[in-house]
């Protein structure tokens, strides 16, 4: 009871596609380390928790939905924004509390959302989304509209009942849904290998739901795409749910300022040398692309982030008068006559 | 004459309007289907409806509330049972943390329309973890509507407001009041979340009351009556919006206010009641402002006992005698 | 990664111990015949969960387990609190409101709890207790005391978080915890297979904790004492938790005066010919026992049952005044000054 | 001179205390081991005390306090850390069904010596589900003894008593007091549960407040001196047992009161301890009591949104102003 599907050792994923893919995973690379640099400068309040270094997920996973499709994300969430749609300019606004931000400087870093994108949020409860993004699925299924809804969630929320409930619901009413862990090793600082006692904590629990399930290189975008959306292909034709634990690695700490030291510096090498970046670079390469143009792609992308840190610098600060609004559909917050 | 409705078939009655005017309503709760749900509160729905419409769920709280969520984020109108308002606990993170929330901290790109509903309160004997009136809880968490009906025409009313509220709205069923009956709600009948009802005009003296008190309220205000004392009865009807330009009129008549609330006096909604006629009413007052509350235990089993720890009409009375007294 | 210890066939059970558990299960079934009888004449209120069918679970578990072993049980526990030793007298008094109820009238039907007997309780929410049962096996193996934990639960409750959270902390910590499902098919009106995508909801999810699973004959106390002995052993050596999976039925409705009209008729008497007592009885005259004399002893627990029944009747009412006592452990209730 | 003392490294400093005191005191929690706490307030505990006493735990709010109340009935002390406030609605159904009902449902057989601690608040800019101030939340929930302290000594004392209670605690540490420095706490230091402390005496006005709103109310009290007006104000320390002994003597002397809380008006905590002020202290007021509370909105994530919502030592200022101008 598990990989439903074969893996394709050298999926044909067009250069133009793959070029596409590189060129968002940079742009996200680049967000990140603007956050980064940001949180450095003061400039960012709160926490951060980067996504450098989990790119291929979100990237190959949107590559393989529709528009309309709904992704749920957690606080770890702004490789998922982009590559649903949002820009770094405004995902950096938010994290900077202007009013320009995504969510109008209400929600920060942890909830970049852009529900016209189906980018139907980030949650900062570990594994509270799994179950919206089960109830999402029911109701595209209710509605027949054939949309699938995927929930991303790391290692660690494998442990929370949410994740439990939710997919057993998924599993018993069948719906069309996808939940992808990024195991990238670690909760905050403890690894999950210490608090779980299987060795995958998503994929391995996926049977005793009746759920098919595969793991997958989650640094590799062509494998993340070839997942999903065989995945979603069997979501959409009435057949369930699907578990895919992807294996990935954070670049940076946990959140704000960590350094990550409880990582052992070998593992950390190695990881660094399977990069995202760099496994879909290789890929270009073996496709014919000059390291130069792909160079020139990722400058682009720095070039594109630095305009949006720019942008966002010069954004106005929110109203004051919004801490009041939006509580209600009607746009007010009065709770009282 | 008509005939009578339950509040127990009101509950349904309620839900089936909604159901017959929009395709988007959609129930899912613990064996609400086919069985109809452990109170009856969901009787006819599956056989009109069928499986499409009213689905029976595991025992997964948190399932329940969050897929409702989701659904209600992208399309639908969900109507989630929480069968014991005791197990809005064990979904109290979407309660309190992700349904209110997430209008307001995504800059307003969303609503959530949905409807939780739950068998709140005691007097069945069923314990200390089946009897509690948790409607204080809700009130802690901006954002949400909460609502609390106390006769079965109000329960249709207010259930097709809280149904096509954009907003999300707890619907606090009373497990005391399903056998009691009243008045048919006529076709079409709607009741705006947020209006305060008086049930008894009266005075002497204001009495606020809520859910399973109101009953309670109007009792003693009957022997107060024999008394010689008119008491005014406010059916709050829902904590949020909470209607205090009702109460503060209210008391600007009678100069004197009670609360009657089920949940515990600390932490309780009376609270918050007294705490705004304390600073808007104060000129208003000739007496102090007194709660009558339930002790603050959890929910004995036996009845004699339960019958201490929960308000009932003679202490309404006794605590309105104080103030007249005053 | 299921069954880690074999069921005997014909295990060697002496036909003393044999009899001392057929004659706690008659008194157990009279007890909640009793239950039923007291409830239709008014003298119960509020609600009962009866464990009639279920006696086979509660006395072959109590029979494997050490005085100061650890019981956590659900709303349906009158089995467990009397296979712990406490009396019929004392939980009717309970059920009747009396003041000499087992927890003095304030618990209730829901709530039997002999905390001196290691009955740490009935919990009325489902699923709840098993994180408890997991904290009173971490708290023996830091005390040190070779003590076990059991957490008795139904099959609903294993699609309730709480479960999952449970059995991953206990798996991973290696509690001497035993998990112990009886699968009465149904959870209140809905069967558990409408609502979960394995056919076996506890053993099935086991091995997604890493842990040994068991299926047993819940009905045949026999079965249930070789395999709670085992897990026991297994848990008391430090080998971590057991998963018990014990198949019985429930023979009256899911509580009060449910007539269970949903279960196929024929389902029903296939299970009531599987009567635990029935089993129990055969195993006793298969020993040589006539069955006058088993019958001797079914008509001695009736008797018990009806003396505790009339001293349960004649108990006092409770102290109006211990409404308010005992919050604390002072004994009172005060909040404020 | 003595060094001052962090808050945050109170909260370690305290656990120590009552480990090195007792060894059936053990911790568990999420990163509360060799990584110390994500807010460090578990630092050294591990060094010191070893795996056999510092337990970390998978993300398992549930199992966390659920085991954590299995340990504290069979003989442990267990002290378990949630780590942010926000975060007790995933365990919500052991705070307020389970622990505190536990020893009333089963008429006294069995004791609860736990606490719950958890780092509470905003001021951090976390947004709306790592902000919140839910100390009025347990407010609703009979049977939980509260603390939420305000200094690094009061941390200390308060904690000491905390883990010896034998009834369950809730420990309220704020987030937004971690950094702030204060005197250390003597060697055996206690402060009883449920003693208010006056932390500024005056004679105009009482300014009732809790944890991050005792030093705003400081400040207040500060810029009103420097306009002639003497506020008191009483830092509760604990809801439950709340000190109302203490609040209404002073409000007896100063005939004004002002609540300032940081969770929402609505349900708040000032709810409770004005309507008790309202109906016992009703003759001692020569002004409306007021609240300072949270707006009643979630959290917002931006600085210059936040201190919209939550108070402020400039808000709590108008409203006193206010007070001594009726
Ligand atoms: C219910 C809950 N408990 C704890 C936290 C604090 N917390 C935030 S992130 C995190 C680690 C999550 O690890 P994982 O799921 O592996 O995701 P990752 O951060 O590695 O992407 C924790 C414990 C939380 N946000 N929610
Ligand atoms: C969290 C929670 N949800 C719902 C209920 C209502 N309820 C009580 S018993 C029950 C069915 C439980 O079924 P199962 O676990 O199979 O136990 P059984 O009653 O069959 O012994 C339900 C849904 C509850 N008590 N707690
Ligand atoms: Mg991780
Ligand atoms: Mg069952």
């Amino acid at each position: 009871m598990t990989a439903a599907f074969e893996q394709t050792g050298t999926p044909a994923v067009s250069t133009a596609e793959l070029t596409a893919m590189y060129r968002q995973m940079s742009v996200i690379r680049e967000t990140e380390r603007a956050a980064h640099n940001l949180f450095l400068a003061g400039l960012v309040k709160g926490t951060t928790h980067l996504a450098a270094g989990h790119e291929a997920v979100a990237v190959g996973a949107s590559s393989a939905l529709r528009d309309d499709d709904y992704v749920f994300a957690t606080y770890r969430g702004h490789h998922h924004a982009i590559a649903r749609g949002a820009g770094p300019a405004e995902c950096l606004a938010e994290l900077m509390s202007k009013a320009t931000g995504v969510c109008g400087a209400k929600g920060g870093s942890m909830h970049l959302t852009r529900a016209d994108r189906g980018m139907l949020g980030s949650y900062a409860i570990v594994g509270a989304h799994l179950p919206m993004a089960a109830g999402a699925a029911w109701s595209a299924k209710l509605r027949g509209t054939g949309q699938v809804a995927v929930a991303f969630f790391g290692d660690g929320a494998t442990n929370i009942g949410a994740f439990h409930e939710a997919l057993n619901l998924a599993a018993v009413w069948k719906l069309p849904v996808l939940f992808i862990c990024e195991n990238n090793l670690y909760m905050e600082y403890t690894p999950i290998s210490q608090v779980t006692a299987v060795p995958y904590p998503a994929a391995d629990r996926a049977a005793g739901y009746g759920l098919p399930s595969e793991r997958i290189d989650g640094n590799d975008v062509v494998a993340v795409k070839f997942a999903v959306a065989a995945a979603a292909a069997r979501a959409r034709s009435g057949q369930g749910p699907t578990v895919i634990e992807a294996a990935t690695y954070r670049h940076f700490g946990h959140s704000r300022t960590d350094p990550a030291k409880y990582r052992p510096e070998e593992e950390v090498r190695q990881w660094l040398a399977r990069d995202p970046l760099l496994v879909a670079a290789a890929r270009l390469e073996a496709a014919g692309v000059p390291a130069a143009v792909i160079d020139g792609w990722y400058q682009a992308a720095k070039q594109e982030v630095s305009e949006a840190v720019a942008e966002a610098k010069a954004a106005p600060e929110p109203d004051p008068a919004t801490a009041l609004t939006d509580v209600w559909a009607d746009g007010s917050s009065a709770w009282r006559t | 004459m008509t005939d009578l409705l339950t509040y127990r078939d009101a509950v349904a009655e309620g839900i089936a309007r909604e159901m017959r005017r929009d395709p988007s309503v959609v129930c899912l709760g613990e064996d609400i289907g086919a069985a109809e749900g452990v109170f009856k509160t969901t009787a006819g729905l599956f056989r009109e409806f069928g499986r499409e419409r009213v689905w029976d769920t595991p025992i997964s709280e948190q399932a329940i509330v969050g897929a409702a969520m989701g659904a209600a984020l992208t399309g639908l109108r969900p109507v989630a049972e929480i069968m014991f308002s005791d197990f809005l606990a064990c979904c109290w993170d979407y309660i309190a943390n992700e349904i209110p929330k997430i209008r307001y901290m995504t800059g307003g790109q969303v609503t959530v329309p949905l409807v939780v509903r739950t068998a709140n309160g005691g007097g069945l004997g069923f314990g200390a973890q089946h009897s509690q009136a948790v409607e204080n809880w809700a009130l802690t968490v901006p954002g949400l509507k909460i609502v609390a009906p106390s006769t079965p025409a109000d329960v249709v009313g207010l259930m097709a407001s809280a149904i096509r509220s954009p907003d999300p709205v707890i619907f606090f069923e009373h497990k005391g009041l399903f056998a009691s009956k009243g008045e048919p709600a006529p076709p079409g009948h709607v009741v705006d979340l947020g209006r305060a009802a008086i049930v008894r005009p009266g005075t002497d003296l204001t009495i606020v009351a809520l859910a399973y008190t109101v009953p309670i309220a109007l009792a003693a205000a009957d022997q107060l009556a024999a008394a010689g004392v008119s008491a005014e009865v406010i059916d709050l009807r829902c904590l949020v919006p909470l209607d205090m330009a009702t109460v503060l009129a209210s008391v600007g008549r009678t100069s004197r206010v009670l609360t009657v609330e089920e949940n515990p006096y600390q932490g309780g909604w009376g609270g918050t009641v007294v705490s705004i006629i304390a600073e808007e009413g104060f000129e208003l007052l000739d007496a102090p402002a007194k709660r009558v509350a339930a002790e603050c235990v959890p929910l004995p089993f036996a009845n004699s006992l339960e019958e201490q720890v929960i308000p009932t009409a003679a202490k309404v009375v006794r605590a309105a005698r104080t103030l007249l007294e005053y």
